[in-house]
């Protein structure tokens, strides 16, 4: 069981316009707790911030205030032990599997590594069996086959599968998913979201799904934060959040989400019209 | 959005079957690479005058290249290996589109039909000013046209898409996404076409913004009466705004059929299939599909597919 | 404002370090000028102890002067303007050497550059554009002259068409025989006549990197959905090609071409050598040969303050050619 | 074959263009005084006294003066100045202008390279008298007591331009004049200046008859090879560049003529003074006779002197114009091929003994140099080269390095090298003092690391030299000075600080199609290098239009 | 279609094929060349004689005996050549692993580390950059008492980093922020390894390109140099031999023997070199895959082929294209 909590979280960038530099705050004061075995949505608009958040709490950035708390304590990216304690228990899935991967590497390379740096010691045999495992796990079958390939041999939806393993392979807690399917193809997309879905239930593992799309946010998570222009505006369970928004921005993003529900009705009552 | 005007316009079914502007037969590409790739099989297509026809199918199925197909916009290795492309003129007279070369088939392009392509920050030159780039379609289709009038003209064509007139003098870099997806559009219609291929307009766009722009499409297609090919992978989307769809997959249509009727009863296995790939808002199947196997809409990934 | 801080701080910086070392590499050379012309004046007749206390007054060549206050003295003259006085030319002072010879490097060099730079990216162009037609072979072609030693092509065609053949003139920058230097056309055609040869060999030897680079951001460009707009529009081929796909496509070219005629002064020593010509290529050359320390400094110091001109230029106007970058400032 | 641009034009009669290797482009600079003066400033335009003929041992030819005549001590010196000579500018001459120059130099020490000390003192229109102090200047002796200023003979007369009092009591600054419109007494007077060539055109007034060419015009090239270029396309006519296998040149080209001087001698520079600093075997004289005698001189001719080269003399002159100035029979040349046996033997008495790896050992120390040349250098590239082939059978081990000049020269100044390539330059006249004072007299030498005016740099130091130097500086009785250079000739032929290889070809090339009276090997009536001074001036007054 | 991925069973390409560029005509001539002149360099100097040997028959033309002629000195000019491929090749190839390793040094690292450390280093090549290359080398290689063929080596290296360290810096910059290394980052991995791990390989490919144009910029510089007389004087490179060649008048007194062939050797290795980079480049940027004639030929008749069938299976249209303009216009007038 563990927890990870955004204390009061700001982000600002430093924005250069001709000669003046200008403060653009990125994220402002964000405050959410995430646990393991429950999945968190963060919706909203491109530049709302949403990747900042993630990247802050992987240390890619650093929060201009607030703090980060893993299980009640400060995440230190300093010392290295800590940092390979906090590596080991959140991890990260990205949101371009095209890019996420190093094309000059094999499956079995990106999914080795985490896991003799967070498994000393073991040895390659077993190092190889658990790869073969994790792909399996993510059906990548056969596993013997896939650890072999290369990236530039593997669809869209395999590659995301291959990063969603790696990002299991030193058993996290915590799973952070930037749009993990926003690059791939519309058919693969509910492969991936339920696979996510599955070991989140089957691992307990805490996921935030970080996604601009309202309906997915909607059924594959439990809980539902909209940011926008860097604030989380409104939160709450899933369903709460879509049928019946709060706030105006979220009102605006459901209306925006094309739903061809509404055109059906539409289309009904103008065909009764006539 | 003005819901009524929207509505008004699709009631009475179009015409494609007795007065096609545009009539695709027997429509078939390759791209002779390394390996050669039969990118567009068979196409078969009628467009009536004033449709919207949705285009959909996933990523590589052969979409963008059936459009530039029927442009003549398809460059080596792609190979137009049969097909014959007519376009029915607004003047009453067919134009064998194949058969076009050299100044005819310029002459021919945007005057008859004008395409709006995927991003729009790479279909504006980033060095040239917006006024230069929708000018010189005046410069080269009218050009008897003056300096003033051609002015006159791209400033009018930008405020009928809501832009600025004094846009006209600002670099691509210096508007915003949806602007420019909007410069492109009055671009477009610059020279009053009878068919609008739309290539993934607003796929790189945020829902708020994509929203805006197809409101703006539909008004203007109903205030002029242009055709236009939608083509996107995003059904929801084309189920909104389009009178048929067409959904592609590997390089055939598979299915074609008035939006309802497509959304409400799918022919086709693949149809069904990608359209439960996008969940409802507001519908009550998310429970269903987190459960469900994530090997389904696996399967359906052309990257799947055996060899 | 961080920016242009930055990038004064990094001209200056770069001023200060090319002047420091134009101020200490000639001084831990081998050899001082007093010694050189007392042993070259050796081969031609008597020298003795009188004859090195002659000449150390003459060129007021003071060692006991600490190292320091020497680099002290040396900014101070070069803000002053005062490069010193030549040792090979005494008693003619750097700066007449330089104004006599570098009028004609600029000319020569110069056109000789921008012809290659022009040739080169039209052909370009149309290698680009029409990808894998004829011209676009000729770039193995190119690139073989540009492999060429350049020194040695020049040799060659000086002998087939100079000596052999005399069409061109076999060294020097006029006819000195029977044109008086002036505005006059006689002269200038003069000019033109004896820079021909030069010419063509610079610009024969480095066309070819011009045509590549073109070449190769001609094809990318070509591949960008403006390109595929542009035609869609129905523009003609040549409004494409010229107004869209080369107008997008020579931006680095530009900047690599102020960059190139920075170094115009810098890479004209071998040309120079070859051709007799009277340039300050060779005026450096002598400079290094006669250890003329001032020389050498006020000469190194014109190639690198053109470079970073060039460089300044190109900072400068680049917001103007490509208005992408007006943005950042 | 090759007409090229024809190398004058009727408007300007007949030009001869002359290539006197200046490399690069020209920077004005007539001032006969500077070092860096371009070359026709001395002889073309400004003349001496008395001109030596370095080419041959004759008297010297009097020039703007007719006679002159030391007193018993040597220390005044009274010359008589030439009647109607005229300046370039119409003013006429006279021994105040001689007067004047001598008193410019001594009052304006930057301008005194010939290390002339006498004051002038003008008698009448043509006679001056030249004072050489023989005292301190606070009346105290110096330390040498006074022999006489003979050896300053040729310096003055045959070495000091005479500039126009008129023009030259103006100039202010007379060590950094560039004097851009120079008027001499000369055959030629300036009359334009480029940096890529400047013109002459005869002076009608000239005292010795007006010249008969027309004019003379000097350009600019980059190197020997440039020039070559134009000789043989008929736009340059006279030069001096050495060209390989100029022979084949010569049948091509008929109308190109080629005259060879040797006069510099080439010679293998040795550090040879181990109390100057030296160090090495090279210091040990018997290594240096056996080199001497070890080299095979016909060879290293054949092969880097393309067999143009002439035989020297281990007394350093030119057995051809200097043998009534060598005493010993046995001095007058060098051998001409090895004598491996005799070499051997000096270095087995030395104890010198040979090592199991084919070298000498003495004292654990390898016979074994390092001679230095510059880079680009070939011949002297390939003398070494071959050097080291010829010396290894004697046990002596050769290592030939290359070098920048700036290097190699600063190298032989302040003696940090052990052998040296280099030539011995020429002196002011053929007196063999101009050839022994500078190079073996230990007043001209300086410590290892040191530098001094002079050029002494085998750091030669010999007391018996010395004495017969000076003793010969202080006489004007030739007699009596062949007595001293015989014993300076017996010392150095000993211990062969400079080892003699051969006297090195000195090409002359002339175009004859135009002009006809260049110097030819008959008829040397002055040396024919292009860059030399004041025999150019000569030259060129020699020359006649061909019909 | 979806022939972008290929299953298990097909043929795989292993690591190292995917970098290797595919063979071209270009690419075969270019790895010909190179592979003769390297031999020529390594094995035919066991076979000649001293190139120093002289002899007393001068300059003489191409003969049984001597098959390049030989220099005015008699020296063998084919020997003299087999042994300045070797010094030329070994200072081309010194600068090239020099200028890598340098410009690798400061491009690399700099922009891999970041802040001060890539803020001095690309100060400092940038300085490099404008401080003008051949007067440099001029300058410093006229310093150097004698001058060995490592040193000017050295010189060349030192001048000509500069450039592609910049090249690198703004490629690794962009490596650096791929997904992939954050990726390695978050799962913890030490920061030498994410540099020689996760980011070099993906720069091999630039810097062979970057190498072999430090190769040919280093021969022809090298040439350059010896041509002013600043080259090495330890050992024969194609630019003493052609500085020799000019001051012997080779090519005045019409010994072409001598002066063509080390001119010919760096023009060809020179060249050979640009094609190959011209095949790496193509994996670098796939877009500059060139096209052949022929190929645009093929498809120009393919596209006909196309047609033709089409004209076949319908009945023509019945409007004159012509009548497009006709159209235009008409819609203008209208
Ligand atoms: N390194 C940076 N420097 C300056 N501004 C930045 C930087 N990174 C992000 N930003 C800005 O911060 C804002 C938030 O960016 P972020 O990437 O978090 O948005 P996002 O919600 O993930 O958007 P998207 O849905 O497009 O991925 C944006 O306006 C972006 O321009
Ligand atoms: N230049 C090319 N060479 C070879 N194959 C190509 C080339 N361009 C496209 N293809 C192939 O042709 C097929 C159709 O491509 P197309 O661009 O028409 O797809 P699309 O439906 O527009 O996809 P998307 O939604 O990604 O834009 C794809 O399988 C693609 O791999
Ligand atoms: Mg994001
Ligand atoms: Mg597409």
């Amino acid at each position: 069981m563990t927890t990870l909590q955004l204390k009061d979280v700001t982000k600002q960038f430093d924005l250069r316009s001709g000669l003046k530099t200008t403060k653009f705050t990125a994220v402002s004061h964000a405050n959410f707790t995430l646990e393991s075995g429950k999945t968190v949505a963060l919706v909203g608009q491109s530049g709302s911030g949403k990747s900042t958040i993630a990247k802050m709490i992987l240390g890619l950035e650093t929060p201009t205030e607030g703090q980060i708390l893993i299980d009640g304590k400060p995440v230190d990216h300093h010392g290295r032990k800590a940092d390979h304690i906090f590596r080991k228990t959140v991890q990260m899935v990205f949101q371009d599997p095209y890019a996420s991967l190093n094309p000059f590497h094999t499956v079995e390379h990106h999914i080795a590594r985490p896991m003799k740096l967070h498994h000393p010691g073991m040895s390659n045999e077993e190092v190889h069996k658990r790869v073969i495992e994790l792909l399996d796990r993510v059906r990548l079958t056969p596993g013997e086959d896939f650890a072999k390939r290369l990236p530039s041999e593997l669809s869209g939806g395999q590659r995301q599968r291959v990063a969603i393993a790696r990002a299991l392979a030193p058993e996290p807690s915590i799973l952070i998913a930037d749009e993990p399917v926003s690059a791939l193809d519309v058919s693969i997309r509910l492969g991936v979201l339920n696979l996510l879905a599955r070991l989140q239930r089957e691992e307990n593992l805490g996921v935030l799904y970080i996604t601009h799309d309202m309906a997915t946010a909607r059924h594959f998570s439990d809980e539902i934060m909209v940011m926008c222009r860097g604030e989380i505006v409104e939160r709450g369970p899933a369903d709460d959040v879509i049928l019946n928004p709060k706030s105006d921005y979220t009102k605006t993003l459901i209306g925006a989400a094309p739903d061809p529900e509404r055109r059906l009705k539409e289309l009904a009552v103008a065909r009764a019209a006539h | 959005m003005t819901e009524t005007t929207e509505i008004k316009t699709n009631v009475i079914p179009p015409v494609y079957e007795t007065d096609p502007v545009l009539e695709i037969d027997d429509f078939c590409v390759e791209y002779r690479a390394e390996k050669t790739v039969q990118a567009v099989k068979h196409v078969n297509l009628k467009l009536g005058r004033g449709e919207v026809l949705g285009l959909a199918g996933e990523s590589g199925c052969g979409k963008s290249t059936l459009a530039y197909g029927v442009n003549r916009l398809l460059k080596p290795p792609a190979v137009i290996t049969s097909g014959r492309v007519v376009f029915n003129s607004r003047e009453g007279y067919p134009i064998d589109v194949r058969a076009l070369e050299g100044d005819d088939l310029r002459m021919f392009r945007w005057e008859k039909i004008s395409m709006v392509f995927q991003g729009a920050m790479n279909s504006l030159n980033p060095v040239k000013k917006i006024k230069d780039q929708l000018g010189d379609v005046f410069t080269t289709h009218r050009p008897e046209m003056s300096k003033k009038e051609r002015l006159d003209k791209c400033g009018e064509l930008l405020e009928r898409v809501g832009v600025d007139r004094n846009r006209l003098n600002a670099y691509p870099h210096e508007l915003s996404g949806g602007m420019r997806q909007r410069v492109m559009i009055a671009m477009a219609m610059a020279l009053d076409p009878q068919v609008m291929i739309m290539d993934e307009p607003t796929t790189a766009l945020d829902v708020v913004v994509q929203r805006e722009i197809l409101r703006e499409i539909t008004r203007l297609k109903d205030e002029f009466g242009f055709a236009v090919i939608f083509i996107t992978h995003d059904l929801p989307l084309l189920l909104e705004i389009s009178d048929r769809i067409a959904v592609m997959r590997k390089g055939e249509i598979i299915e074609l059929n008035d939006a309802m009727s497509l959304y409400t009863n799918p022919q086709q296995e693949y149809t069904a299939k990608l359209l439960s790939s996008f969940p409802s808002l507001t519908g009550d199947r998310g429970s269903f599909i987190r459960t469900g196997s994530e090997d389904l809409a696996e399967g359906a990934s052309p990257f799947a597919t055996k060899e | 404002m961080k920016y242009v801080l930055r990038k004064l701080g990094f001209y200056l910086v770069a001023l200060w370090a090319a002047l420091t070392l134009n101020f200490f590499l000639p001084r831990i050379m081998p050899g001082n000028p007093v010694d050189q012309m007392i042993s070259k004046l050796a081969q031609k007749g008597q020298v003795t102890p009188a004859t090195r206390h002659a000449i150390e007054l003459m060129l007021g060549s003071d060692s006991s002067v600490p190292m320091w206050q020497q680099y002290l003295n040396y900014f101070g003259n070069i803000f002053r303007g005062d490069l010193g006085v030549s040792v090979t030319y005494f008693p003619n002072s750097v700066s007449s050497v330089i104004g006599s010879t570098l009028p004609w490097t600029v000319g020569l060099v110069g056109i000789s550059t921008i012809l290659a730079f022009l040739i080169g990216t039209l052909l370009g162009t149309l290698a680009g554009w029409k990808r894998g037609s004829w011209i676009d072979n000729l770039i193995p072609v190119t690139t073989l002259l540009q492999s060429i030693p350049y020194f040695w092509l020049a040799l060659i065609l000086l002998y087939f068409f100079g000596l052999l053949n005399p069409i061109f003139p076999l060294f020097g920058g006029y006819d000195v025989w029977s044109v008086t230097p002036g505005w006059s056309w006689e002269f200038i055609g003069s000019v033109i006549k004896y820079g021909t040869l030069p010419a063509i060999t610079i610009v024969l030897s480095s066309v070819g990197g011009w045509m590549l680079g073109m070449r190769n951001m001609m094809v990318a460009t070509l591949s960008e959905d403006y390109i595929l707009t542009a035609e869609a529009k129905g523009l003609s081929r040549f409004k494409i090609m010229t107004s869209y796909a080369a107008r997008n496509a020579i931006l680095p070219s530009i900047s690599g071409f102020a960059i190139s005629l920075g170094f115009v002064v810098a890479g004209s020593i071998v040309a120079e050598s070859v051709f007799s010509y009277p340039g300050i290529g060779f005026a450096l050359l002598t400079a290094v040969q006669n250890n003329d320390y001032a020389l050498m400094q006020g000469i190194f110091m014109i190639i690198t303050v053109s470079v970073l001109g060039a460089n300044l230029f190109m900072d400068l106007i680049y917001g103007f050619i490509d208005p992408r970058t007006r943005a950042q400032g | 074959a090759c007409g090229g641009t024809s190398s004058s034009t009727a408007q300007d009669g007949t030009v001869v263009s002359i290539f006197n290797g200046t490399t690069g482009t020209f920077n004005e600079n007539f001032n006969p005084f500077s070092p860096t003066a371009l070359g026709p400033t001395l002889g073309v335009i400004y003349e001496t006294l008395y001109w030596y003929n370095l080419a041959t041992d004759e008297d010297p030819t009097p020039m703007l003066a007719t006679g002159y005549e030391w007193n018993e001590d040597g220390s005044e010196l009274t010359i008589t100045t030439r009647e109607g000579v005229k300046w370039q500018d119409g003013e006429p001459f006279s021994a105040a202008d001689v007067a004047f120059t001598f008193n410019l130099i001594h009052d304006t020490p930057a301008l005194n390279t010939n290390g002339t000390a006498c004051t002038a003192k003008l008698i009448d229109e043509n006679h001056v008298k030249l004072i050489f102090p023989t005292k301190n200047a606070d009346g105290t002796p110096f330390d040498e007591p006074f022999k006489g200023a003979y050896m300053q003979e040729g310096g003055i007369l045959g070495g000091q331009a005479i500039v126009p009092e008129h023009i030259w009591k103006n100039v202010k600054d007379p060590m950094n004049y560039t004097n851009a419109n120079p008027i001499g007494t000369g055959a030629f007077k300036l009359s334009r200046f480029t940096n890529q060539s400047y013109s002459f055109s005869a002076f009608k007034d000239y005292w010795n008859g007006a010249p008969k060419i027309d004019g003379v015009r000097y350009i600019a090239l980059n190197d020997a090879s440039a020039a070559t270029s134009t000789l043989m396309a008929g736009q340059v006519d006279w030069m001096s560049a050495y060209i390989p296998s100029y022979q084949t040149l010569l049948k091509n080209y008929p109308r190109i003529s080629a005259v060879n001087t040797p006069r510099l001698t080439t010679v293998v520079m040795t550090c040879s003074n181990t109390e100057a600093g030296c160090k090495g075997p090279q210091t040990d004289t018997a290594v240096r006779q056996a080199m001497y005698y070890g080299m095979n001189r016909t060879q290293l001719n054949k092969l880097a002197g393309a067999g143009a080269g002439a035989i020297g003399s281990p007394t350093m002159l030119m057995p051809d114009r200097d043998r009534k100035w060598i005493t010993d029979k046995n001095l007058v040349t060098t051998p001409e091929t090895e004598d491996q046996e005799k070499a051997k033997q000096i270095l087995e008495d030395a104890g010198w003994k040979m090592g199991d790896d084919g070298y000498r050992y003495k004292d654990g120390v390898k016979l074994s140099m390092t001679i230095q040349t510059v880079a680009g250098w070939s011949d002297y590239i390939l003398i070494n080269d071959t050097l080291k082939q010829q010396m290894k059978p004697l046990g002596i081990e050769i290592i030939s390095t290359q070098m920048a000049w700036n290097q190699w020269n600063e190298n032989e100044q302040k003696g940090n090298y052990q052998l040296s390539l280099d030539s011995l330059g020429l002196g002011v006249t053929a007196d063999p003092y101009y050839t022994y004072n500078p190079r073996y007299s230990s007043l001209q030498m300086a410590k290892v690391g040191e530098t001094s005016g002079g050029q002494n740099y085998a750091r030669y130091s010999n007391p018996k030299v010395d004495d017969a130097i000076e003793a010969a500086a202080g006489t004007e009785d030739e007699a009596e000075r062949k007595a001293q250079y015989a014993i300076v000739q017996k010392e150095i032929a000993n211990d062969v600080p400079y080892i003699p290889v051969y006297i090195n070809s000195m090409l002359t090339e002339f175009n004859d199609s135009k002009v006809t009276g260049w110097p030819t090997e008959d008829n040397m009536y002055a040396l024919p290098a292009a860059w030399k001074a004041w025999d150019m001036g000569i030259i060129l007054q020699h020359l006649e239009p061909k019909q | 279609m979806a022939a972008t991925t290929t299953k298990a069973g097909k043929a795989r390409k292993s690591r190292a094929d995917s970098m290797l560029p595919p063979m071209t005509p270009k690419l075969a001539v270019g790895l010909t060349i190179v592979a003769i002149i390297a031999a020529f360099a390594i094995f035919v100097p066991f076979f000649v004689d001293d190139p120093n040997k002289v002899s007393d028959i001068g300059m003489t033309g191409p003969s049984a005996e001597h098959w390049l002629g030989t220099t005015q000195t008699g020296q063998d000019v084919f020997a003299q050549l087999a042994y300045a491929c070797r010094g030329s090749l070994f200072i081309g190839l010194t600068v090239g692993v020099l200028a890598v390793a340098l410009s690798s040094f400061f491009g690399i690292l700099g922009a891999y580390v970041g802040g001060a450390t890539d803020e001095a280093f690309s100060l400092l090549s940038n300085v490099m950059l404008v401080i003008p290359g051949l007067p440099l080398m001029i300058v410093i290689a006229s310093y150097m008492p004698s001058k060995s063929s490592v040193l000017v080596a050295g010189v060349l290296a030192l001048t000509s980093w500069a450039g592609p360290a910049r090249v690198l810096r703004g490629y690794t910059m962009s490596v650096r922020s791929r997904d992939y290394v954050l990726a390695a980052r978050v799962a913890g991995e030490k920061p030498w390894r994410i540099l020689f791990v996760e980011i070099f390989p993906n720069l091999i490919p630039l810097l062979a390109s970057q190498a072999m144009s430090a190769v040919i910029a280093a021969i022809l510089g090298e040439a350059g140099l010896s041509y002013l007389g600043l080259g090495a004087t330890d050992s024969y490179t194609w630019g003493t031999m052609l500085y020799y060649a000019q001051n012997g008048m080779a090519l005045i007194l019409g010994a072409w023997w001598w002066f063509i062939p080390p001119g010919l050797c760096i023009a060809l290795f020179g060249a050979a070199l640009a094609l190959i980079n011209f095949s790496v480049d193509e994996i670098v940027n796939p877009k500059l895959k060139a096209a052949t004639r022929s190929q645009i030929k093929k498809w120009k008749l393919e596209e006909k082929a196309g047609k033709a069938k089409t004209d076949a299976a319908f009945t023509p249209v019945a409007s004159v294209n012509g009548n497009v303009i006709n159209g235009t216009k008409e819609a203008v007038a209208s």
